[in-house]
């Protein structure tokens, strides 16, 4: 038995968090967040495609490394925040990879980095398991409304879940209507997307269900990684603070209660790391155990980061506050990652359904 | 034991509520909304609310007659804030001023400089921020460095304050600086400080909701006037620990008709996307109620206790745990039950009207930070209420 | 306005401290617990009986005192952990004086402390709202099977809940058969009662309805101050301890991180203060509001308690887990209080019927 | 990465599983819950117990083969420990003998205490017990007052030893005690002690259950033979502190194991009172599950570290924490969901006959006091994990 990752597993992770400490480090983040009106930094989005990040989520025969690599990625996204669609792309290339040959041209485009492609799926701005879709491709028209697309307004394809399927849809075709839905979390683009025009169906009913239930375990398994990511980084800056600042002629971190607190956000973000690792590692080799181990992880990162970021604005005082010192950053983050792929209320009764109970 | 509200203080309320069905022109949530304020004008309409209230005499009321109150008691003054809240009316830009620095004039200030300082702040033609806080200060309070020191007619200050709330639109600064770097309560003095001159500098902090109402307050060399020193020399600590108790307690209904504003929105909410009904949803709504009336109820008792002539005692970091505490959990819960809608900022398409949720859910995580944290209030509550031992 | 008691009921408050504090210690209170099989001091209730104590949940006119007074003693109750039926009793006194004449004989007999008498209600196990009753009141002849009947074993008569309405079985009479069913709280003693026999008939539906409404009513609320006094003692217990025990040279409530832990104690003890007294005032002055605000010092003062004495059992350390320490008997009392009388779970379910929702 | 069990360590499972339904009679639940059992007979079904399991060599496993061991991995340690907890076995009473004191002999006792001690132990022969803690240092072991003064070939030992569990039933116990006052750590000696002599007195501890497993121990110049010190005099703190952490990590899939066990009567419940679909109901159940889930996900960490052999570092009291906080949220909430049945006591003639909530509810409140209570676990994940300062 062997937790830690294998050396080419490591390798990756290091040199994820290298590349990122680089390019994407919390000044860069804030430059996208504030300047950027795409949301995200082109060129670095490049960078990830030629080091072949964004086939990162396909099968391993297609260019993907499998579930403890991705997670192990999408842990390093976590730590710097990393603003933009990456995890986005990802889903929307094993989406249109299983989707089949008709869809690998673009597939192919996005993993290159020359297309920006997104699933568009929700049509709803509750909580609730979706109802009917009212999105419709026939004879090769599409009519849709969805809510809170990912980086929506500058896609340049969007995988449209309709009734009838799976249908791609290329920008720029006649009726594309964005509305931008900004939320809390600053560096986190969303569009309400309104479209009418030619679309390709691609995938029909069954097997369209088929493949988002592969991509929305992929997207739970990433954001709980993610959320991992936004844990240990929050708990490493509140620990580096506090032993900095002084109250009283002695550093903060001195203080018991504060201790205590801090102990306690080490035992959640330890804890997600250990579910977060299996959860991948069933995904890999245990696939009848991923469902649930899955829904398990992602329930306990979301509320875990919650907590543990929410902390470190508390445990940063005043300057926690501020735009400027970066626990917000991971706060919001961790706020967007819980609510969406799948929220935690999702989650929990994922986890009772994995169950039959 | 009683708990009712005297004919006097019912009708007073009911006054209060006529007027401000006729002059508050809209709720501060539609202000917020409307995309041609920015936060300049916004400050524009605090200013003029200020004044309407003002003439018609409700700043300030618990002060007397001479310097523009009424002789209020804490009861009315109570009721006040509880229905500025409930009819969602704009802070008044003066608050510091009006809560802090006006009772330490009436209380520690020269005749001369409540007549000089009193109607204009109550006018909202002065701003005034605070400056107590340092960036190297902040729990520990009385370990201020900023410091004073005397040049004839005037002393020089030079430092940093923090949190100045109010600072980027503000005239004047009250000011703890240092006079003695050996005394650590006792070397500690309250000042009066223009801010229009060449050694104050006012930078905004922006905060991580994207405003800036805090700012950061640089002086260097910044002159004051001996004459608007408040209080003795070295008697500014004093001055300022029992000024922060006077306004205590008026705010206690406050809080709770707050949050109950917002929970009406929560509740509004569910039965829009039809999950009232869900027992899990049921039980989290539930919660709130209970915690929202058990804050109007300790609010209700502080405020018998003051009626009484009690003073509100370190009891009130009680309040402050439970209301700021409270205000993340409801926050919290708004964002779980209505899901990705409440994640959306005004300027979405889709933004609901009425409760800025985004918004309030990353607001609710000052509460706790700032007037004391919920650790300080902690330890004043062990010190203080339970007297345990220190090591 | 004023939050304190007035004099009279200040007075009422400290007798009955003072009282209890005599008759009812801790060790007097243990005793009982393991000793009588009752499960009560009888002198003690004779006592109470003498004073008054046991009209106190009647009509004012009757020789109440409204609900205040209720709140206090019950309060002073709570302080000791008091062992014993008072409250039951007190609940079936009530019962019976708003069945009316036919029902006053028994009345006077509880009151007197001649005959212990305690309402037969639940018939099931678990926490549900009561389905459909099964025990019955026909021709003068009761069938009855009720589960955790307090003191059931042990009383001279109960006041069944039938379908018919609320029915008097008076004991020795054929067919009453007690089954003890101990629970974990080894100082309250509960049992199933099968009844097979005459009973008088002294509320019919409609009217019993409404009785046992006005009783539900003082139960949640004698329970929460009940539930205030066992915090407010829990606490005091531990403060005392924790600044005499010591470790590694100081006593241990010198440490922040106890320090804190205990002021989160009191402010649980005092909003539930807040939270009973306006409750029994608005049982006693402003109605309309009572319903709400009963259900919400309940659902309060029960997760309250509950957490306050257990972190009482915590913060005691080793000896915190022994049957020799006090802490035990308030957390277990807390359990039972916050099961019984409308659990959490009823309570918070009254609050939304209270605002309509 | 590899959570995956060899080959091997599978078929280690079955092997142990069929014994297991081959030779445990009745489940310990079924056991103590016979009204014809009282504390002594079950202490003779757990020494029967024992002594099966010492005959089929599952005692002792990791130690070498002459002290009755197979040079077991701790992964075969952990997987028995585990299908012990599923199989509902009796928990040995030699427990704190064979995890204690068995590894503090084999590396740090003498030929002869070995072969004296060992097999006596492990055949429950001879039933031993703790004397670490006393009334006045419990989380401040290191302060204990106990003292062994020599005695020509003996030492006499003064002093009072708390939480003796199985004391009531002990033969021997293992005791530090102090032979230097002057040096805190190198003044204590770890001493093994009968208990059958007349400087020696146990009276059982009543806990909060009802039940007395534990005892405290009088010494009143009690005789140990210097032959019996373990190690050298002044070496015993030394010895305690390598030994309490040898057998962390081997119970690191026991705990998830326990407590999956007790939810599923909380799930077996909820579909008997009719309320398993009530979406209240499933969120408890849910996050009772991901809270086991979690836990047992660091359990398989734990033991694969191990398995690499990495030491269980201070990183094993998240694991403390983690469970013993567990085990109170998950008895509260069986508690409330399943309603007054669950507060009945196994006299009650409706006590279900599958879980004891009302025992477990009370029992559930010790795990989180000792073997350092949740606070020294805190302040040891803060000290030693996050390296926070000290004041």
């Amino acid at each position: 038995m062997q937790f830690e990752l294998d050396e080419d597993r490591s390798l990756l992770k290091q040199q994820t968090r290298d590349l990122l400490e680089r390019e994407s480090g919390s000044e860069a983040a804030r430059a996208v967040m504030e300047q950027a009106p795409e949301g995200y930094d082109k060129a670095l989005h490049a960078t990830l495609a030629e080091l072949g990040y964004l086939a990162l989520a396909l099968p391993e025969e297609a260019g993907g490394m499998g579930a403890v690599s991705l997670a192990a990625v999408m842990h390093e996204m976590g730590r710097t925040a990393f603003p933009g669609p990456y995890l986005d792309v990802l889903l929307a290339s094993r989406a249109l990879h299983d989707a089949g040959a008709e869809a690998h041209g673009l597939r192919d485009r996005v993993v290159a980095g020359e297309a920006l492609c997104v699933l568009a799926r929700r049509e709803t701005l509750d909580d609730l398991s979706s109802t009917e879709l009212t999105a419709s491709c026939a004879d090769g028209r599409l009519e849709a409304t969805k809510q809170l697309v990912p980086f929506g307004a500058h896609a340049d394809a969007v995988l449209v879940e309709t009734r009838e399927g799976l249908a791609i849809c290329e920008r720029p075709a006649a009726g594309w209507e964005a509305n931008a839905q900004p939320t809390l979390d600053h560096a986190q683009r969303f569009a309400e997307l309104r479209l009418s025009g030619p679309a390709q169906l691609v995938a029909g009913g069954d097997p369209a269900r088929g493949i988002l239930e592969t991509v929305d375990r992929l997207a739970a398994l990433s954001a709980a990684a993610q959320l991992l990511g936004l844990s240990e980084r929050a708990l490493e800056l509140t620990l580096a603070y506090t032993a900095e600042r002084e109250a009283f002629g002695v550093p903060i971190a001195s203080f018991q209660a504060l201790q205590h607190r801090c102990a306690d956000m080490l035992l959640q973000t330890e804890s997600a790391r250990s579910a977060v690792y299996r959860a991948a590692w069933a995904l890999d080799h245990e696939p009848a155990a991923a469902d649930e181990l899955v829904a398990v992880a992602k329930a306990w990162a979301g509320p875990a980061a919650r907590s543990v970021c929410g902390e470190a604005i508390q445990l940063h005082g005043g300057v926690g506050f501020t735009w400027e010192y970066d626990p917000h950053l991971f706060f919001k983050r961790a706020n967007t990652l819980e609510q969406f792929h799948g929220s935690t209320r999702q989650q929990l009764e994922a986890v009772l359904q994995a169950r039959g109970l | 034991m009683d708990l009712a509200f005297t004919t006097e203080q019912e009708a007073f309320r009911r006054d209060l509520k006529s007027w401000l069905a006729a002059n508050l022109a809209r709720p501060w949530n539609d202000e917020i909304r409307n995309p041609s304020h920015d936060e300049n004008s916004l400050v524009e309409v605090r200013r003029a609310w200020q004044r309407q209230l003002n003439d018609a005499g409700y700043l300030g009321m618990g002060w007397p007659a001479e310097w523009g109150g009424r002789g209020a008691s804490v009861v009315e003054q109570a009721i006040l804030e509880e229905e500025l809240w409930r009819a969602d009316a704009p802070q008044v830009p003066n608050f510091l001023g009006i809560d802090l620095l006006g009772p330490a004039l009436i209380h520690h200030g020269s005749e001369e400089q409540r007549r000089r300082f009193i109607p204009k702040m109550l006018a909202a033609d002065e701003i005034w921020c605070q400056g107590f806080s340092e960036p190297g200060s902040g729990s520990d309070l009385a370990s201020l460095s900023t410091r004073a020191e005397p040049d004839g007619e005037h002393f020089r200050i030079t430092g940093q304050k923090v949190w100045t709330t109010f600072g980027p639109w503000s005239d004047w600064i009250f000011v703890l600086a240092r006079t003695d770097a050996e005394d650590r309560y006792g070397g500690i003095t309250f000042f009066l400080v223009p801010i229009d001159q060449p050694g104050v500098e006012v930078r905004s902090i922006r905060q991580i909701t994207g405003e800036s109402e805090f700012g950061e307050t640089f002086f260097d060399g910044a002159l004051a006037r001996r004459e608007h020193i408040v209080g003795k020399i070295g008697e500014g600590w004093r001055i300022a620990m029992t000024v922060l108790g006077y306004e205590r307690g008026v705010q206690t209904m406050a809080y709770p008709a707050r949050f109950e504003g917002y929970l009406s929105d929560v509740i509004e909410g569910v039965r829009r996307n039809g999950t009232l009904g869900r027992a899990d949803v049921r039980e989290k709504l539930a919660r709130l109620i209970v915690e929202n009336q058990v804050m109007r109820s300790n609010g209700l008792r502080t405020l018998a206790n003051l009626a009484a002539g009690e003073s509100p005692g370190p009891e009130s970091s009680i309040e402050k745990i439970f209301w700021s505490e409270y205000a993340k959990r409801q926050s919290e819960t708004a964002l779980d039950l209505l899901g990705p809608q409440a994640q959306l900022t005004t300027e979405a398409r889709h933004a609901r009207p009425d409760m800025d949720w985004a918004r309030e859910f990353l607001w609710a995580r000052a509460g706790t930070i700032y007037s004391g944290s919920s650790e300080i209030q902690r330890n004043i509550i062990a010190k203080r209420v339970l007297r345990m031992p220190t090591k």
